[in-house]
């Protein structure tokens, strides 16, 4: 299991060498920053300490709700380009269905319960902070109950 | 009782400071906040209206009304929009 | 879009440079042989012609099916020792949801209709044909009606 | 008519080849199997029960009682197990 929370760029390749040795499917998602309504950019603020310690909560109880045999995530932090990559995650499982089911587990959690906060930035300069989403909440809850 | 209060994205920039060093008798978040928005115009602007914000208590999230007892550091910020 | 059936191991990082780009979200799924009851390999067989054209069609079908700015298959044939990568789908989209179901479809799909079929090889050589089974064909019936 | 047909994994292990060249007068995908099982033990163990068999007609996947009219090519194979 590998956490990273870093304002750096990452290489998926890189970070993906080795992952998932000795599974039988692998499931990676990758979120990139698009360039909607003009934005030139996104300024992402976390909580240090705060943040890595929930995402390594987060990709544990993953790895065992999920019977991954791996688990990766990276998330980036200040400011990131449009067309850059924001945050990835990986799961290694036997099957198919766990591998899917925890990235996207982990992805509504990511969106709505991780320690971070978004501001679109335009040519102009910094924008309004981006509001949470009931949608984002509501994906989050389909997790409530056990999985199927 | 001393405490760190932490603040993110729009409540850090409406009260100034992204974290402060503070002393209260406030029993619960609520209490905190209340506190600190009597303080000025600043913390008023960030904390008198709580609907769309949340709290951690030594880095846990918390509710508006768990106790402070024991706590060491507060953070203040709206709900989170991260990936 | 890019549909490739081929007996030679890909490299993902090669296959992925510039994929998603503009999209908001991009899913990779990659199958790996696992050394289940000792087996060294797998052998696939496919039907060359059929199997392009079907994996063409699905491919194209889950670009409109999700509105998907981008898709990706690769399908190795031939054999392929444990551990190494049989196939990967990656599905590019504006958010998450989309790029998600789409790459899951795709995968049900391939499991069960894809004209291939695979043979576990020991090491004293081939065993029986891997049978098709009841779990991969209620996988796939979950697409039967419009996604949510 | 003068048909392409093409077996996959145990179905082209039983009849012996991968692909052969036939005349027949079936009508429907059920008629040509009963005709080629009918034909030699090695068809007849690859094609007499028809229940894990599936079939395409000229690359598309059909029903074992679709009608042969214009086909070119017809495949026999296991259910498909790819991935």
């Amino acid at each position: 299991m590998r956490v990273l929370v870093q304002p750096q760029p990452f290489d998926p390749a890189t970070l993906l060498d080795g992952f998932g040795s000795g599974a039988g499917a692998v499931v990676t998602f990758t979120g990139l920053v698009r360039g909607d309504g003009g934005i030139v950019a996104l300024d992402i603020e976390h909580y240090p300490g705060m943040t890595e310690r929930a995402l390594q909560a987060h990709a544990t109880a993953a790895m065992q709700r999920f019977g991954l045999t791996d688990v990766l995530v990276v998330h980036r932090h200040g400011r990131i380009a449009v067309g850059e990559a924001i945050m990835m995650v990986a799961t290694a499982a036997p099957h198919r269905r766990g591998a899917f089911e925890a990235a996207d587990f982990l992805m509504d959690w990511l969106k709505s319960r991780a320690p971070f906060w978004k501001r679109d930035i335009g040519p102009e300069g910094p924008r309004d902070w981006v509001a949470a989403t009931d949608a984002d909440e509501a994906a989050l809850s389909r997790w409530d109950d056990p999985p199927g | 009782m001393t405490l760190d209060v932490l603040y993110f994205a729009w409540l850090r920039e409406r009260v100034g400071v992204p974290r402060e060093r503070i002393d209260t008798d406030a029993a619960t978040v609520r209490d905190l906040a209340a506190d600190l928005a009597g303080r000025d115009d600043w913390h008023a602007a960030a904390l008198s209206d709580l609907t769309a914000v949340r709290v951690a208590i030594d880095q846990q999230l918390a509710d508006l009304d768990a106790p402070l007892t024991g706590a060491r550091e507060v953070a203040f910020f709206p709900p989170m929009t991260g990936g």
